[in-house]
């Protein structure tokens, strides 16, 4: 890391909670609808997994605005998609939970928990044939840690050696289960220790996660196959702007705001990095432009296209009568 | 009572009285249930009967089977019938056939139910309705009702059934309103005569019969007709006598589901009364459902993706116009 | 050429050109595949390319889909289609959606191939029949060949296509012989006239209509009139062009096929048919399909819960002398 | 074990063998069809695992003949549904895949590769809601450890501690493609080592299986939650009948049958039972005897009569026109 990559990171850090905080506004005022999945208190774990990432694929969960902002997605486009509109990443069908960029080889936003591992596994499998060095990356939850599609994936993955980074959020809830309930231990690394290297990591710590997600991916770029990575975090809101969180108790949320990512990276941008309180202003109000700047721009943007209801089922458009 | 409330109290009461009915699903218990149907419950009976489960759908119905080879009354929850495609293996290979299989021997009184169909923007993956697939299965009832009511003692009949019964719900009824008359009787294999009338029988189901029954007025002054209104209630085994004497009264039929068109659940009753009713029908039958598309995010997009009250007027007035109705 | 070695061509040439292709599955290398279909291909490509899978359906259509994504063209194998729902939501939640959620941003050129149906006593966890589910899901197209010539052009045209296809087989007709015309321009979702006639349409696929094939000289027979046989190769879309003009023809349809009688895919032809061919018919269509059990085991049961040659042209008859065919 | 038990555990196996052989030699007459998986090589592992769990449930796959059998269901009754019989086991209409006897805590036969785990945890489920002890036994093999069902079901046995025997019956085979080509290594009981006690067995050792489980039961019925043991097997025969079992050489056959397990039960019935020549030849005529009365018992039975096909699809015989 350098102080570029820093002030950056801090950057999307910021600018990723002030996303989320302006989404949960407009979805109280009726603009965004759905499921609508906060990262609140885990920016630093988004960003700095990200950001380590630097080149290969990445496929997520439902809960990416952040991490497709931080692969490059513009805040605008991911804004005007959970306001479903035509300019929105994915032209408005796609929401909060499915936002797309090949270009940016960002596969975002899967809605079944689960689902997307086996697609990151089959990627993976792709890069490989193709000679390609970086690998993939999968992201998910403690609580998808559970389900079938994971294990088989972690069995396939290892059976090829496949250049695949599991990486595993853990905030020990699936929406009002704790992971305790869920599973016979908290940490989820054990799943995966019979198939393939395992790291545990400080997932508050944006730092400790960039590094470590880095050592990952070098052994990857090196054929070692498979690794997986836990990073335990901590998410400040109910599981989406539905949810209550009413599971949780104030003790409980406090002892986990305690271990704030952006008031600790930022104390780290001060400390090792030597940022001046200017320079961190200067961040924190261009990120709050840019925030502004989106909801703006998502507020006018077009509808879709009626007609748009019916393109894109398919790649070729064939009538249903043929002859 | 609410429409989750009916169902709550269908559940509690048959946990109250048989202690081998035990609920499972994902957050039914210390959560209380997503669409908190199970709210209550596992203050009452106790973490072993109201078991949250992990995230893992397959499980959650196969451990059911297994739960009623061992001889209890399992009501498996599915958070939506989307996360019920992780679970067909077990629904259609088990649940439906080892009955049939063991030749009797073995019994499945067990019941998953889920809410399924387009909510508000919840986007592809949340948002679509799978009764075609699953009243296609010889060995599964399937019901799905809309009327409070029904809730109470359709669950309650698929809880104390000694039959695998798939019980589909609609997350937008939930808070509907309704009575429940508890001392009734009522067969909910029977379907409902939601509306009399005379000129034309309109069939529907679960979520979209309110949509039907919002239509109607207008209907029947556009084409000065009576509309006779049919909730199916269950969609397999499906009340053929029920239907066939509204068709013979009416002479014109008309189908509406949430479904999508191309291979719907309602081609089976189109199907059916072409072979059995053709004869009795005056004008070609008509059928309203989604476009054969994914489902959008967008509010509007979704909207035209599926019948709506002013669609459903719209399209009937005009088939009834064409059809001298 | 036998039906699986049209198959086995039609990958065969396309791996050779274009090496994106893969084909994975249960034994599809080493082992040859169960029904001999990948014979010989890993030999030639490798098995990086012909990928042998473990045990593992949701991961075999998972894995395939993130190949699609990644640049890949992958044709994944289930041994039967009674393991495809083990990859449903793979299939119907994946494969089908994430074209349309993106907006077109990822495109999916993959195919899903399996066999299915009634082959000889496997049981009812072996002998099912799911075009009818998978053909009601937008985003995929659905193809399902009886004959050989078209056999080796629409898994060859599936293949190339930007678009998922599931290309459903039938495991008794793996051995059946025919010419391939290997010059031949065809489109796979323009349904096939199998045999021309006047008095009455009837429509089938995959196996079935060999067995509609048998059962026709002894209606035209008895009836005295003369059948015209439709082949819909394409399960969805459907080529409904070549349907109306048919029943435009003989005012009559039939509708043939193994799935159960209760939501079988014929449904939608029959509903169709109702729909938008009311006036052309004379006469109540028809719709002969499996009765509403799990498959059993025991042979005479097993034959009794299809339709058979004797069967269709016994119904046909007796439906053909109470409507005055 | 005692005298008795090993003579009836020999007896066991060797009418096992000589059953498959039947069943064999009636499928090739046309007697017998569908598939038709066959368990020799394995019978001293079929045979010691179900009479170590001596009450309790048992969950099997599609091969199983010889342990239907040694959970007391009439050989005649199990050939007769092999001829798809109305006096066979599920009265003809499950085939050889599928044979079910609750009255013997049997519930045989699921033909969907792992699909029956999760019912076996739903049933240990019941029985320790009910409080009974023996707990729950569930058969399968190497080829099947690869799927979402069975991870599914450690991770959910583990967390409730459930009162479940995993039994995984390793022959390094799943159809033609050996286990190390389908997943990172040759031993399965690896996979359950996070979740559960775990236990590897010589599976061509009768004696040996049978000690490991009833330790293993021992395990569950003192409340320690479930165990998994290993058992490492060979079959002789190809997957099923149609197999051709081209893919092993004659030299790993030889090395594989080289470890029969009767013989070598046999062996220890001798030395360490004294059973002399001529008990252990009353014992195989039994058997033999036993195997040839299944088959004239199967061939002389009637087919089920028309009417079946639509009984026992619902318990409640209800018509689909209702009112
Ligand atoms: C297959 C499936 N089952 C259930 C759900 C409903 N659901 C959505 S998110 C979620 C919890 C996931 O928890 P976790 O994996 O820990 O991720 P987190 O939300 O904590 O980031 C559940 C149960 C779903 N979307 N898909
Ligand atoms: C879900 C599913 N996929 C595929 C099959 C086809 N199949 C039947 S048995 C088998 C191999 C199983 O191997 P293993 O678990 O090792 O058991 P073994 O036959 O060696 O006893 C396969 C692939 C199936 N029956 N079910
Ligand atoms: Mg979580
Ligand atoms: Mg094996």
């Amino acid at each position: 890391m350098n102080k570029l990559l820093a002030e950056e990171m801090y950057y999307l850090m910021v600018l990723g909670r002030a996303f989320e905080y302006a989404a949960k506004e407009n979805y109280m005022k009726g603009n965004v609808s759905g499921f609508l999945h906060l990262d609140i208190g885990q920016e630093g774990f988004s960003v700095a997994a990200i950001k380590a990432f630097e080149k290969g694929d990445i496929f997520s969960t439902y809960r990416e605005h952040i991490m497709a902002m931080a692969r490059g997605i513009e805040p605008k486009a991911v804004m005007a998609e959970l306001f479903g509109k035509a300019t929105g990443v994915s032209g408005g069908k796609g929401g909060s939970m499915h936002l797309f960029e090949p270009s940016r080889f960002f596969y975002g936003g899967d809605a079944i928990v689960g689902g997307h591992i086996p697609n990151a596994v089959g990627c993976a499998y792709a890069r490989d044939l193709q000679g390609s060095e970086d690998g993939v990356m999968v992201i998910f939850g403690d609580g998808t840690t559970n389900g079938g599609a994971f294990f088989e994936s972690l069995n396939i993955a290892a059976t090829h050696k496949l250049p695949l980074l599991f990486l595993c959020e853990n905030n020990e809830y699936a929406i009002g289960t704790n992971i305790k309930r869920a599973a016979p231990f908290r940490e989820q690394a054990k799943k995966a220790e019979p198939y393939m290297l395992t790291y545990e990591v400080d997932g508050m710590d944006a730092e400790a996660v960039y590094k470590t997600v880095r050592e990952a991916q070098k052994n990857i770029q090196e054929g070692h196959g498979p690794v997986f990575i836990e990073a335990f975090t901590c998410r400040y809101e109910g599981h989406s702007v539905s949810d209550s969180n009413a599971y949780r108790s104030t003790q409980e949320m406090n002892h986990c705001k305690a271990k704030d990512p952006i008031k600790r990276f930022k104390k780290e941008l001060q400390e090792k990095w030597l940022c001046s309180e200017d320079e961190i202003q200067t961040i924190e109000q261009k990120a709050q432009k840019t925030v502004e700047e989106a909801v703006e721009y998502a507020q006018n943007s077009p509808e879709p296209q009626p007609n748009v209801l019916f393109e894109n089922v398919f790649y070729e458009e064939r009538k249903n009568v043929v002859s | 009572m609410l429409y989750r409330e009916a169902l709550n109290r269908a559940i509690d009461e048959v946990m109250s009285v048989d202690e081998t009915v035990v609920t499972l699903g994902e957050d039914v218990g210390l959560y209380g249930g997503s669409f908190r149907v199970t709210e209550g419950l596992v203050e009452k009976y106790g973490e072993k009967r109201v078991i949250d489960t992990p995230i893992a759908e397959l499980s959650i119905v196969g451990n059911a089977v297994g739960m009623a080879i061992g001889g209890l009354r399992p009501i498996a929850e599915l958070m939506t019938g989307n996360f019920s495609l992780l679970a067909f293996d077990q629904i259609i290979n088990h649940m439906a056939k080892l009955r049939y299989m063991s030749n009797g021997k073995l019994t499945l009184p067990m019941v998953v139910r889920f809410p399924q169909g387009v909510s508000k923007q919840l986007a592809a993956q949340h948002s679509e309705s799978y009764e075609q697939m699953l009243s296609a299965v010889p060995g599964l009832r399937v019901l799905s009702v809309n009327d409070v009511n029904y809730a109470y003692h359709a669950l309650k009949y698929a809880i104390l059934s000694d039959d695998p019964v798939v019980f589909i719900e609609h997350e937008l009824l939930y808070n509907k309103k309704g009575e429940v008359d508890f001392t009734q009787e009522l067969d909910p294999f029977k379907a409902r005569i939601a509306k009399e009338g005379s000129d034309i029988t309109i069939v529907s189901y679960l979520k979209m019969l309110d949509d039907v029954m919002l239509a109607v007025p207008e209907i029947e002054k556009e084409l000065g007709c009576s509309c006779e209104v049919i909730d199916l209630c269950s969609l397999n085994p499906i009340d053929y006598a029920t239907l066939s004497k509204s068709i013979e009264k009416t002479s014109r039929l008309v189908m509406v589901e949430e479904d999508h068109k191309t291979g719907g659940y309602g081609t089976q009753i189109i199907a059916w009364a072409a072979e059995e009713m053709f004869y009795a029908l005056d004008a070609a039958p008509l059928r309203l459902a989604g476009e054969d598309v994914p489902i959008p995010y967008n509010r509007k997009l979704e909207l035209a993706s599926i019948p709506t009250p002013e669609s459903i007027a719209q399209k009937v007035i005009e088939w009834g116009r064409k059809n001298d109705v």
